[in-house]
């Protein structure tokens, strides 16, 4: 389909407000008569509250109230389970065990809250913080995923008899006769390892009941208002009406920021309610290393087995899943890492068992990524490993293994993230992935480049991987688009927005349909008043559910139009075109009508209306995909290391995405960027330190490395376009992709650039200090 | 993260800093460029009670020539000596450092004499200074002293200065001729503390010859980490691989003595500071050998 | 207040006066003392660059900053750089290259870069990535912020 | 974080063990020591002002000394808290007897330090453990000398108990010689 909006790269309509200081953060609202919360939190990672005395801190000038557990009485309730586990899946263990608004007996993660101080500033606060004593009884603090399942091991829950919170299996045909008929089996122990998603913007919350109108405004950096505001208004025993919640401009989400009824989230509302005066809590860095959700720590033991040409007959995988002090969001995670474990290759025998396991550490839930680095981590690892051993290569041992494209749509008869049957709704990767290889210059790299480089001394490497990305999910979403009497169009959905470009690509579907400007669209995003039903912004799914609810909602308002304009212009509905604004008769283009007038006599202030017609020119629509959509892609990269050092310098970087239509291919390729970015970080720099005892000891930026402007290489991106069949856009999901196989790519092209050590790199985030290691015991061996 | 209260003081003179030192002693903090000490004072592991603000003494900030070398008031911002044209003439070294020190908003703040009297073991100036032998200028009410590098660093983020004392100036000496140097620094990304790091002088004698040699390591012990064992073996040699080689061993084997944190283990430091020895010293050989 | 600071300050050309607690961090006063909230705060510890201002023409921190400290003294926020109407160019070109996601960090580049740009009409990509490395930016991996910055030099240069 | 090393006492081990079991040595030979008391047998209740560089923090907590095999070994255990974080460690001292007059001690333990400490200001915990154990031996050195004498002279040991405030002045200042001594600083 030709669009003449749709996939243009189109200037964000957002951007003047953000370039010049003039857009609202959550940390911009400041009202009059606001106070400041600031959390005194636990430096213990696991240890019983033997007593707590505020005294002291209550008696500093412009204190207004430090609360415990003990004064919410009964509001006192731990956050909603959010993720329930897979109501699908037989035999599936699942301890629910949730987060708490303020500790009562037992600290579960250091950085809990403990109690809350309300003051006249945020100085004042945290000097009140720095004075209220908790007199502690630490415990040993329970931290390896293994021995944490030990008998006799110290236990996060003490009324759980073990620390198991979950367990699965999911199979896929006979794994152990695909084994038996193996010509090589290949079992390795893989350590995914925790990061942080450091969003630039930490979380942020302001509160303002108002008693005289019995109204709560909340102002919340969240991915998904609409569940806060219905979750709020449960938990404090208002109506849905009661409570608005805003998600204004975010400053980066990647995940956490889903993660809804923190802490602080449940102690807020509940302190301007009971004050009666807006209060205000911006999580501070610090504050977030601890009390934002974290991801990635796994340990796999996985097994592959393959025919002699390479040709994978089965995968088996034992996945020890960390999920951290508490598991509010059910099984999402290594449900994802179990969907990606077999990446793009028709793998016809799986079985694969997790366990999930809770530790003394920060809550999981998903990051950027979201459990699929984990997935796509292993499975090209292993198959890396078996063109090692087979003596093939490794790019026609992919080539044998892809999915082919008449298998589409591909089921893979296990369970997704979203419940329901892993099905690949389509997918073309043969292309994509030779498109890769040239862009990268495969083949001359390893015939001239890399033997020159290394006479000169230097090594280089080359990896490249492809991947696949289950995007889209539903339940659903939905979309209010409506004409106003000035010709412009008001439109609304409930995914928030944190840097998508939602204002602006959902703009141009309308657009497209309307036949208006991009920027006669004020699209709203993240605004319970705008719109009732949705749920978030996550799972790469804005371009496909909201973007598909945004089209319906739209379409909807066209067929208005034209059945409104037809009658005004007594012309055929057929006839007439929808563009500048305007409705016209195809052959006689002065023969028209503008938007803003059809929307004025759409809602006629006098006279009778057509019985069961609706006022105006706007619709609200749903869109729900029976399942989601698989975006595809391949990334590729060129590596130099310093032996010496451990020093690295990616030379090269190629992208090549299918993530069917593009809205926008200017925000799909920084989408990618970002993604990128992050994967480097989960490459080789971003890593978290948790010491025996539960103790993070890397709590800044300082020491928590973010890639900065000279770590990242050029990446180039490239597209290739397979339109998901099972929405009218075409869309798949792309705002995760460009994180996925990141650390596939670099631990090949890192072992590619250092052969003599014959290296087989198992684990990821690396560090120099790691590698240096890794060498050493080479070097050793030998 | 907000800062402790504290009593904020704007002296105008440095007779005025000395006297509000010798009242509050030990409460008090100075504020040069404040670029450590705020970070630390928002995460409140650093409390004064007293901040004296040193920003608004003019003649604290002023680079001049002296006895042929250089003399940097202690005020002097990181950006301000990289842009120095004196600096760069008389002071190689330090000028070249200047860029290595964190970031430019950090640069464009930070001072000199806050980054010597910080004395913080990875940082480049203190190690660059004590293998330039700089010489620091103390003053407190009952006068003034002058402490070669080697007497300043005396510890752990600990100078040979009291509470009551406020470094005022630093004078970097010449070099002489045939002189070559090199700081070289493996940093996880180039912005933060390096892991280790080490700067090298040597002066080179008309054969080549190396008459003198200075190799000094940051984040590699509680100071400026010298080696002069190591230093010792380049004396009476003309360059080599292997003479570079063995120095690198000795310094990094035997002389330094680092620890290890969550990005290094002290054997990692180690194995770096061998080869960024060997890799200076051939930087350093080459520059003496350039003339000048 | 016991313990106050009586504060002049020019910002974006306006003059200001007020009585403040010394404590108070440039990066508060900007954002709640005058309203001026496009100077972004990411970590208050110096590192991520969100908070960056010009103070006296130069990019400094203003979480490591004290407000007491810019007395008497001139600070330029990004909100003094251009308007929604009328773009600064550096900002136009972001717009232009797609530059910025979340734009939680973009005020602290764009103040970086706008005296670094005056000093330097023609950076490399180089020394573009080495002007910009004390602004941690989490969405653009970087290289549309290169790109704008190349776009505004060419401009400015043709 | 592991704490392992020796140091050479001139002293007999009965000399050294007493010196170990002197609250007011203990107390002068830990950096900041506020106050120092025993409690009950061998449980001492301590509050320590620890200042690095610019960074200080009060720590208040106990140390217990358990296993004990005079004159040759002995278990040390420290817990502390203060607003920066909290500390704990376990450590097994040895006396060896080096010739008449000289005794050895071995020491290897494990630290744990947390809160806010251990999670901003890691990359110098390693050199700061390092650093007070250096001038805790500089300061036990001293004390068994001064005892030593004061035996032979047949008076009473005079310690001066060292203050936060002179911590970084005089204690720093002899630490001069110890880090000259152990980095073998070239003084030219």
């Amino acid at each position: 389909m030709t669009y003449k909006v749709i996939g243009k790269r189109v200037k964000r309509v957002e951007d003047p407000r953000l370039l010049t200081g003039g857009a609202l953060f959550v940390g911009d609202v400041n009202l009059p008569n606001m106070l400041h919360a600031a959390f005194v939190r636990s430096d213990y990672a696991h240890a019983r509250i033997i007593s707590i005395d505020t005294s002291k801190a209550k008696e500093i000038p412009g204190v207004v109230g430090v609360y415990t557990a003990e004064d919410m009485g009964d509001a006192w309730e731990p956050g909603p389970p959010l993720v329930s586990p897979p109501p699908t899946l037989e035999n599936v263990v699942f301890n629910s065990r949730r987060q708490v608004p303020l500790v009562k007996d037992k600290v579960k993660h250091a950085g809990e809250i403990i109690a809350v101080v309300v003051a006249e500033s945020r100085y004042i606060a945290e000097d009140a913080v720095e004075e209220v004593y908790v007199d502690y009884e630490p415990l040993p603090a329970v931290v390896d995923l293994e021995k944490c399942l030990e008998p006799g091991s110290t236990l996060v829950h003490e009324d759980l008899d073990s620390n198991l919170a979950a367990h699965l299996i999911q199979n896929k045909g006979d794994y152990e006769a695909a084994r038996q008929e193996a010509d090589l089996v290949i079992k390795r122990r893989f350590n995914l390892d925790r990061g942080a998603a450091a969003a630039m913007e930490n979380r942020g919350l302001v509160v303002d009941w108002d008693p005289k109108n019995q109204h709560l405004m909340v102002w919340d950096a969240t991915q998904s208002p609409i569940p806060i505001r219905n979750g709020m208004a449960a938990r404090l025993g208002l109506r849905t009406h009661q409570v608005r919640v805003v998600a204004p401009f975010v400053g980066g989400g990647f995940g956490p920021k889903i993660m809804m009824f923190y802490a602080e989230e449940m102690v807020l509302p509940w302190l301007t309610m009971k004050l009666e005066r807006p209060v205000k809590w911006i999580e501070d860095r610090h504050e977030n290393f601890y009390a934002t959700t974290q991801e990635r720590e796994q340990i796999q033991d996985v097994e592959m087995a393959l025919s002699k040409d390479g040709r994978i007959l089965g995968i088996k995988q034992k996945i020890i899943h960390d999920t951290g002090a508490f598991n509010p969001y059910g099984l999402t995670t290594p449900l994802n890492t179990q969907s990606h474990s077999m990446g793009s290759y028709d793998v016809k025998n799986y079985n694969s068992e997790v366990t999930v396991v809770f530790t003394n550490k920060t809550i999981v839930t998903p990051v950027r990524g979201a459990g699929r680095p984990q997935g796509i981590y292993v499975v090209e690892r292993l198959l890396d490993i078996a063109c090692k051993e087979l003596a093939l290569d490794p790019r026609e041992v992919r080539r044998l293994n892809f999915i082919p494209p008449d298998a589409f749509p591909y089921d893979h008869k296990i369970i997704d993230q979203a419940f329901t049957s892993l099905v690949f709704d389509s997918g073309n990767y043969q292309p994509a992935y030779d498109l890769a290889l040239e862009k990268l210059g495969y083949d001359n790299f390893i015939k001239e480049e890399q033997p020159r480089l290394r006479a000169e001394g230097k090594h280089v490497g080359i990896g490249i991987v492809p991947f696949i990305e289950t995007t889209g999910v539903g339940p659903y979403e939905g979309a209010r688009v409506a004409i106003e009497p000035s010709g412009k169009v008001s439109a609304a959905t409930g995914v928030g927005t944190q840097g998508q470009s939602h204002m602006t690509s959902f703009a141009q579907i309308i657009a497209e349909e309307l036949g208006v400007e991009v920027e006669d669209v004020s699209m709203v995003t993240g605004d319970t008043a705008e719109i009732h039903w949705g749920t978030g912004t996550f799972a790469s799914r804005g371009a496909v559910v909201a973007g598909n609810a945004v089209l319906a909602a739209a379409s909807d308002v066209r067929l208005k139009v034209i059945k409104l304009a037809s009658k005004i212009l007594e012309t055929p509905e057929d006839e007439l075109e929808l563009d500048g604004g305007l409705v016209r008769v195809a052959d006689i283009p002065e023969k028209s009508i503008s938007l803003g007038e059809l929307a004025v006599l759409a809602n006629p202030f006098r006279g009778a209306v057509e019985p069961g017609t609706e006022p105006g020119l706007e619709s609200t629509k749903y869109f729900g995909p029976e399942y989601g959509a698989t975006a595809f892609g391949v990334h590729g990269m060129i590596l130099e290391v310093d032996s010496e050092t451990m020093m690295i310098k990616i030379r090269k970087y190629v992208t090549v995405e299918d993530c069917g239509t593009m809205l926008n291919p200017l925000v799909v390729e920084g989408q990618i960027h970002g993604g990128v970015s992050m994967g480097i970080g989960n490459c080789y720099y971003e890593k978290l330190h948790f010491d025996e005892n539960a103790q993070l000891l890397n709590a800044s930026l300082a020491d928590y490395l973010i890639p900065s402007s000279m770590e990242m290489p050029h990446i180039e991106v490239y597209h290739q376009n397979t339109p998901a069949p099972n929405n009218k856009l075409g869309t798949k999901g792309v705002g995760e992709a460009g994180t996925i196989p990141v650390p596939a790519a670099f631990a090949q092209a890192l072992e590619n650039a250092l052969p003599e050590y014959e290296l087989e790199i198992l684990e990821t985030p690396l560090s120099p200090n790691r590698l240096f290691e890794l060498i050493h015991k080479r070097e050793e061996l030998t | 993260m907000k800062p402790a209260p504290f009593k904020y003081y704007v002296p105008r003179s440095v007779p005025e800093v000395l006297s509000l030192l010798n009242e509050h002693g030990y409460d008090a903090k100075i504020l040069a460029g404040g670029q450590s000490l705020v970070p630390m004072m928002n995460f409140r592991l650093v409390q004064p009670a007293v901040l004296v603000d040193i920003n608004n003494i003019p003649e604290m900030a002023e680079i001049q020539p002296h006895e042929k070398g250089v003399r940097l008031g202690a005020m002097v911002r990181h950006s301000q000596a990289e842009k120095d044209p004196l600096i760069k003439e008389k002071a190689p070294l330090v000028h070249e450092t200047m860029p290595k020190i964190a970031t430019v908003q950090i640069r464009n703040r930070g001072t000199i004499g806050g980054s010597l009297a910080h004395a913080d073991p990875s940082a480049e100036l203190v190690v660059v200074s004590t293998a330039l032998d700089a010489r620091f200028k103390i003053q407190n009410l009952n006068g003034e002293r002058v402490v070669p590098a080697s007497e300043f660093f005396v510890g752990l983020m600990v100078t040979a200065m009291g509470p009551e004392d406020l470094l005022v100036e630093v004078e970097f000496p010449p070099l002489p001729p045939r002189s070559g140097w090199s700081l070289k620094e493996v940093a996880r990304r180039p912005h933060d503390f390096a892991l280790v790091g080490v700067a090298a002088v040597v002066v080179l004698d008309k054969k080549d010859r190396c008459k003198e040699a200075r190799l000094v390591y940051l984040s590699a012990g509680d100071g400026p980490i010298s080696a002069p064992e190591a230093a010792g073996l380049l004396v009476g040699e003309q360059f080599t691989p292997a003479l570079a080689t063995a120095a690198a061993e000795k310094a990094s084997a035997d002389e330094i003595d680092p620890g290890s944190d969550i990005h290094a283990t002290a054997d990692f430091r180690r194995h770096l500071a061998n080869v960024l020895t060997q890799r200076a010293l051939e930087e350093a050989f080459q520059r003496a050998k350039g003339g000048k | 207040m016991e313990n106050t600071f009586n504060l002049s300050v020019t910002v974006n050309g306006k003059s200001y006066q007020q009585t403040i607690d010394p404590r108070t961090l440039l990066s508060d006063f900007l954002r709640n003392d005058l309203g001026l909230t496009g100077t972004h705060v990411g970590c208050e510890h110096g590192v991520c660059g969100a908070c960056t201002v010009l103070l006296d023409g130069k990019s400094v921190r203003s979480c490591l900053l004290f407000a007491p400290q810019v007395h008497n003294q001139e600070v330029l926020t990004v909100e003094g750089l251009g308007t929604i109407d009328d773009l600064h160019p550096l900002q136009e070109a972001f717009r232009e290259a797609h530059a910025l996601q979340c734009g939680f960090c973009t005020p602290g580049i764009l103040t970086t870069l706008v005296p670094y740009l005056e000093e330097n009409p023609n950076p490399t990509e180089e020394e573009i990535r080495e002007a910009i490395s004390g602004n941690l930016c989490r969405c653009t991996g970087y290289q549309h912020i290169i790109d704008a910055v190349k776009l505004a030099t060419e401009k400015t240069n043709t | 974080m592991k704490v392992e090393g020796e140091h050479l006492f001139n002293g007999t081990q009965k000399q050294v063990w007493d010196l170990f079991r002197d609250t007011a040595v203990m107390a002068s030979a830990l950096p900041g020591t506020e106050k120092m008391e025993l409690i009950e047998e061998n449980k001492y209740e301590a509050v320590m002002n620890v200042r690095v560089g610019p960074v200080a923090g009060k720590f208040s907590g106990e140390l217990v000394i358990s296993n004990e095999d005079f004159p040759t070994s002995y278990t040390m255990t420290v817990d502390g808290r203060g607003k920066p974080g909290f500390l704990k460690g376990a450590g097994d001292v040895t006396l060896i007897e080096q010739g008449a007059n000289q005794t050895l001690m071995k020491y290897t333990g494990d630290v744990q330090v947390g809160g806010k400490l251990a999670a901003v200001g890691q990359r110098l915990i390693d050199t700061v453990a390092k650093s007070i154990i250096g001038q805790a031996f500089e300061t036990l050195d001293n004390a068994l000398a001064e005892r030593v004498n004061a035996e032979t002279e047949g008076r009473k040991a005079d310690y001066r108990k060292s203050t936060e405030s002179d911590y970084a002045a005089t204690v720093a200042k002899d630490l001069i010689k110890n880090v000259l001594k152990r980095t073998g600083r070239d003084k030219s």
